[in-house]
């Protein structure tokens, strides 16, 4: 039996439009700014076509603080508190980079104990985000807070470090131009002897939980998925650019504290997807592990802190310095125009950066996925909007 | 160890395919505002820059002109440039978006454009990111709180908040005579409408 | 059991807690001397119902302090432990505090189809308790197509959670009955077809009698039909909506699913429901896999209620611990998991049980001899279809294995990683792959 | 038959005690308001629809596209079918080995079925 042209023209397009649920209309969901798994108040607007992501635009502002105004007013000591607040889960690393920024600024030198100190902390720092960022991108896969609060014990242990050292858990306010605040306790060594002895055992219990959990493996296997070259395009950095494959970590690139006189690794993924991205967090922890091992064999004595006045003047000029913190390039621009106060006081926010290419990640997956994707990028809305 | 870049080598690379566009003062490199981002893409695609990482893009108030700071990376070479523009128009300075060349730089020009009111010709989506639409003036600008149309001193409340700290609406305004270097109200105030959402 | 000719078997039966049947007879007989027939009909369906709401009430209050403290145990942390002993009153606690909260119910909502869900969503959940038999003839109904009512029954849920969905008129609620509703049609089918089997295999389509039958055999279904028993189990969970299927509820993604509108105590009973459901749900699996109210003659010591309750219990710890541990699948996962995986399993399954009946009877097998070949036989080729069925339906994504490699000197942009890529030595992790 | 009713009978009064049940704390919680206990004083904001903190943007009840009509179609062929088998298997004690051969050709057609709209795609999610 033959067909006319008209015909089959016409049987295609209902089988098409059968099958592309034509008539169907784009929902807009508002994911945030009160939401479970958006980490603070953060909104990202998707717009579905059934559960697939046709569009997704972000909207922040919710928490917006002024810190780059408020610094402009403070003298560069005084501004110290203001970089905890800025990323409140890596404390150590901001206030880390900022240091550096201003010492950069001062010309100080920093004494090697201040400087073996200054990395234990920020790699302490990064086994506590890390920690924190893994247990909530496997609750945003779905699980029920089970590896959260695991991994909130080791958090726990480190939080009571920093208390231990400097009274605070969470905006530590730890270092200082120059140095840190305050020397070592005497039962901080041997709290970290124990949590350095404990933690193997810890990570492995993770592994066992995790790594071959089939259906952790079906929810971030090939979702969110970069490629190194728009991931190098976006300005990404940290395990999110790592994911991709491309082994940049400033801590390597560009050594600070005494970096270069440390062994360890820079672990990278494969494919740019949820999963690297978690699998590079799980095994950095276990460099910072190694890290902290050779930092209390060789931590060297001496002072703690050079001596810097208090309001200090630098001469006119500007310094850009960058750590690496937990969530990638964290970077602090400042400018002096000879005043006790930073003239232009600008932090470039690896969460914000991170987002670049959230849109680009998320579109065509369905809506659980970029609920996923945006829990591998790891945000912390303080340091998104400042 | 990151090293910086030499800026006479980069000036080269960009005058060599654009005369004129690039120059160095006391050691940094200074761009054309009306080329930047061609030069930039320059240097992107050049093999001995090699600077493909977009690490900050930033903005400074030097009160008579704005300089637009943009530090470059290259991951390969290990070498970091700072790149400079400056714009002396403060009523509405504009230059050319870097979208084209970095994605990168989409949040962050964003970003410049809200706290400094610094227009990025060619950016896709340049809106307010931080502070919601109609807010007053660009709180980074050296002249914040000196602006003409701020009714008292500090900060209004959220709109929603209550009548007396709802926002001067145009007309309202008391009419100064202003400084020729302060932005002029009209155009950037706009009264919140209804209750639309504060981002 | 039941021979009442004179005072002392009364007495006899009378404290025999083994069947509270007996007991339910007692008073119809009474009531047959002296009222009429429909009397004593309408009074033990009257004692049946409290005697199952008498259950649910208190057994619901129970099971949210138990499955708090377990998850809370998985999760390192010690759970309610504030109200009352070892916190046991934090559930009335929280029951009081929903009663006293305030109701809410949004503007733009369908208000009618909107107020009806939190009651009606309780009738499915009650009614299949009716033919749930507890002993011997310990059940409300025994129906001879008790397995076609209880499916049938459960069915219904779905509708009262869709327009529990729709009437909120909320994104969030919509999204999550959408799911609930592709979700459990879908997951419907392997359901029928692994009780088919059963059905098949004894026979019967009363629930009673599937019991009987495994009592008489002396073997439980979980040993015979294994694959049917996982894809049930797996199905079930999915219709009660928990972990790894809870989407339509998916917290991290659609805030609470359909009931977000929800508010007070309409909300506590949609809560209340699905522990509700998961307790049933679990009797039932013990019921057709475990060999329900029967264990090996022990139910002639052991009262067959607290054999069943324990079965039940095992299941339903089973549940919290799936729910406690695994991530949720996403929902094109979830209906590819059921109509690949599992709708082909559980037909092998009905297929497997129609050959092996007909060998049976038209054999006339030994059954003592027969059937232990035949569970053998029958755990040998579940495993071999769950490995089939590994390979066969897995997403393409999974096939690869992730590496983790170490960059070691190679630091920078492209170029390095591309080294790093071409390096031949051994990942430091991989994990997955085929 | 008469037995067969009265269990019916049981079911209908379970039917209407599982009605009365999540009714009792619905009807305290009312009579708790009218006793003053319980709080009822909405406002605009409250009675929003929840869309996490912001307003709902577009009309919810549109037409969605589920992309799983499909399934829908194949769950009823399903179910429907798979109905009729359950009679066979009580049935199975009498008609023994006919049975079971007109079963398996019924279990084969439908699994060809599925089989089919497992090539053709439509378990897909797209």
């Amino acid at each position: 039996m033959t067909m006319s042209d008209d015909t089959r023209l016409a049987m295609q397009g209902t089988i098409e439009a059968l099958t592309a649920g034509d008539g169907s209309e784009p929902v807009v969901v508002n994911l945030g700014p009160q939401h479970p798994s958006t980490h603070g108040v953060f909104r990202l607007k998707v717009t579905l076509d059934g559960e697939i992501v046709q569009d997704a635009e972000m909207r922040i502002g919710y928490l917006h603080r002024s810190m780059e105004k408020l610094a402009e007013e403070r003298s560069y000591t005084q501004n110290i508190p203001f970089t905890d607040r800025i990323d409140y889960l890596a404390a150590m690393s901001n206030n880390l980079a900022y240091c550096l920024a201003a010492e950069e600024l001062l010309g100080v030198e920093v004494p090697p104990r201040a400087q073996a100190i200054r990395v234990m902390f920020a790699e302490l720092q990064r086994v506590a985000s890390h920690a924190m960022a893994n247990g909530t991108f496997i609750n945003d896969c779905g699980a029920w807070h089970t590896p959260l609060f695991h991994m909130f014990r080791d958090r726990e242990r480190v939080l009571d470090m920093f208390e231990m050292t400097c009274g605070a858990r969470l905006t530590t306010n730890y270092m200082r131009i120059g140095g840190v605040a305050f020397d070592l306790p005497d039962q901080l060594l041997p709290t970290l002897e124990q949590f350095l002895a404990d933690m193997p055992e810890n990570i492995a219990n993770y592994e066992a939980l995790l790594l071959e959990n089939e259906i952790l493996h079906a929810r971030a296997r090939g979702v969110g998925v970069i490629s190194p070259e728009m991931a190098i395009n976006s300005s990404l950095s940290g395990p999110v650019l790592r994911a991709t494959g491309v082994p940049w970590d400033l801590r390597k690139a560009n050594p600070y504290c005494g970096y270069e006189s440390y062994e360890f690794d820079v672990p990278v993924g494969e494919q740019g997807d949820c999963f690297d991205r978690f699998l590079v967090r799980m095994t950095e922890v276990k460099q910072s592990l190694r890290i902290l091992r050779q930092v209390v064999d060789t931590l060297p004595d001496g002072p703690y802190l050079a001596d810097v006045p208090l309001h200090a003047r630098p001469e006119p000029g500007e310094s850009y310095a960058r750590v690496e913190s937990p969530r990638g390039e964290l970077g602090f621009y400042l400018v002096s125009d000879g005043g006790p106060a930073p003239y232009r006081f600008h932090c470039r926010p690896p969460s914000l950066i991170n987002l670049s290419a959230l849109k680009e990640m998320s579109i065509g997956g369905t809506l659980a996925d970029a609920i996923v994707t945006l829990g591998s990028i790891d945000i912390v809305v303080g340091e998104i909007d400042r | 160890m990151t090293t910086q870049y030499d800026a006479t080598a980069a000036m080269e690379i960009v005058n060599a395919s654009a005369p004129g566009a690039a120059c160095v003062d006391e050691g940094v490199l200074y761009l054309e505002p009306d080329t930047l981002a061609d030069s930039i893409r320059t240097l992107r695609d050049s093999d001995q820059s090699d600077l493909v990482f977009l690490s900050n893009l930033t903005a400074v108030d030097h009160e008579l002109h704005f300089e637009l700071v943009y530090h470059l990376q290259s991951l390969d070479l290990n070498h970091i440039l700072q790149v400079k523009a400056r714009i002396s128009d403060r009523e509405d300075p504009a230059l050319p978006s870097l979208t084209g060349v970095y994605h990168g730089a989409h949040l962050q020009e964003r970003e410049v454009f809200d706290l400094f009111g610094i227009r990025f010709e060619g950016h896709p989506d340049l809106r307010r990111m931080f502070l919601w639409d109609g807010f007053p003036g660009y709180p980074l600008r050296k002249d914040f709180l000196q602006m003409p149309g701020q009714v008292r001193a500090g900060l209004p409340g959220f709109p929603h908040e209550s009548e007396e700290n709802a926002w001067p609406v145009p007309g309202s305004v008391p009419q100064r005579p202003l400084h020729p270097n302060d932005p002029q109200p009209e155009g950037e105030i706009v009264v919140a409408e209804e209750s639309e959402d504060p981002s | 059991m039941t021979d009442l000719a004179g005072l002392s078997s009364v007495l006899g039966t009378w404290y025999d807690f083994r069947d509270l049947n007996n007991l339910q007879r007692l008073i119809t007989e009474w009531i047959a001397d002296w009222g009429p027939d429909w009397l004593a009909s309408i009074i033990t369906g009257v004692l049946g119902a409290l005697g199952i709401l008498g259950v649910i009430g208190p057994t619901l209050l129970i099971l949210i302090w138990v499955e708090r403290k377990v998850i809370a145990r998985f999760q390192q942390r010690y759970g309610p432990n504030r109200v009352g002993p070892k916190g046991l009153l934090q559930p009335v606690a929280d029951a009081v505090k929903l009663i006293l909260k305030e109701q809410l119910a949004p503007r733009a909502a369908d208000k009618l189809i909107f107020f009806l869900p939190p009651v009606l969503i309780f009738i499915p959940g009650v009614l299949i308790w009716g033919v749930l038999p507890f002993g011997p003839r310990m059940s409300v109904a025994d129906l001879n197509v008790g397995v076609l009512f209880l499916l049938a029954v459960s069915g219904t849920a779905v509708l009262v959670i869709f327009m529990a969905g729709w009437s909120s008129n909320n994104k969030y609620a919509l999204l999550g009955a959408m799911r609930a509703v592709a979700m459990s049609i879908s997951y419907e089918v392997p359901m029928v077809l692994a009780l088919l089997t059963l059905v098949v295999f004894s026979g019967t389509m009363s629930i009673n009698g599937i019991v009987q039958w495994q009592q008489q055999e002396d073997v439980i279904f979980i040993l015979l039909f294994p694959l049917s028993a996982i894809a049930f189990f797996f199905a079930a969970s999915a219709e009660l909506n928990r972990t790894p299927a809870d989407i339509s509820e998916a917290e991290s993604e659609i805030v609470a699913g359909y009931h977000t509108e929800y508010s007070g105590m309409r909300f506590g009973l949609f809560y209340a429901v699905e522990l509700g459901n998961t307790l049933v749900v679990s009797a039932f699996i013990a019921t057709f896999f475990l060999g329900g109210w029967w264990l090996w003659g022990l139910d002639q010591w052991v009262p067959s209620w607290i054999i069943l309750l324990a079965k039940t219990g095992a299941v339903y710890f089973l549940l919290i611990w799936t729910r406690g541990t695994l991530p949720r699948l996403r929902v094109d996962q979830l209906m590819g998991f059921c109509w690949k995986a599992l709708v082909p399993a559980t037909l092998l399954f009905v297929v497997v049980a129609f050959v092996q009946r007909t060998l049976l009877i038209s054999e006339g097998w030994d059954t003592t001899v027969a059937l232990p070949i035949m569970a053998v036989f029958n755990i040998a080729l579940s495993l071999g279809a769950i490995m089939l069925f590994a390979r066969v339906a897995r997403p393409a994504p999974l096939r690869r294995p992730a590496r983790i490699r170490m960059a070691g000197a190679d630091i920078g942009g492209l170029r390095a990683a591309r080294e790093v890529a071409a390096r031949r030595e051994e990942p430091q992790l991989q994990v997955g792959g085929d | 038959m008469d037995n067969v009713l009265e269990q019916y009978a049981h079911l209908g009064i379970l039917l209407i005690f599982a009605a009365i049940f999540p009714s009792l704390p619905l009807i305290a919680s009312w009579a708790f308001f009218k006793f003053g206990l319980r709080p009822r004083m909405p406002n605009a904001v409250k009675s929003d629809t929840y869309e996490c903190g912001v307003e709902t943007e577009g009309p919810t009840w549109v037409q969605f596209n589920f992309r799983y009509y499909l399934v829908a179609l194949i769950f009823v062929l399903f179910d429907v079918e798979v109905i009729f088998l359950f009679p066979l298997a009580v049935a199975l004690d009498s008609v023994v080995v006919t049975g079971m051969v007109a079963a398996l050709i019924f279990i084969a057609v439908l699994f060809l079925g599925l089989v089919y709209e497992w090539r053709r795609q439509a378990l897909e999610w797209r």
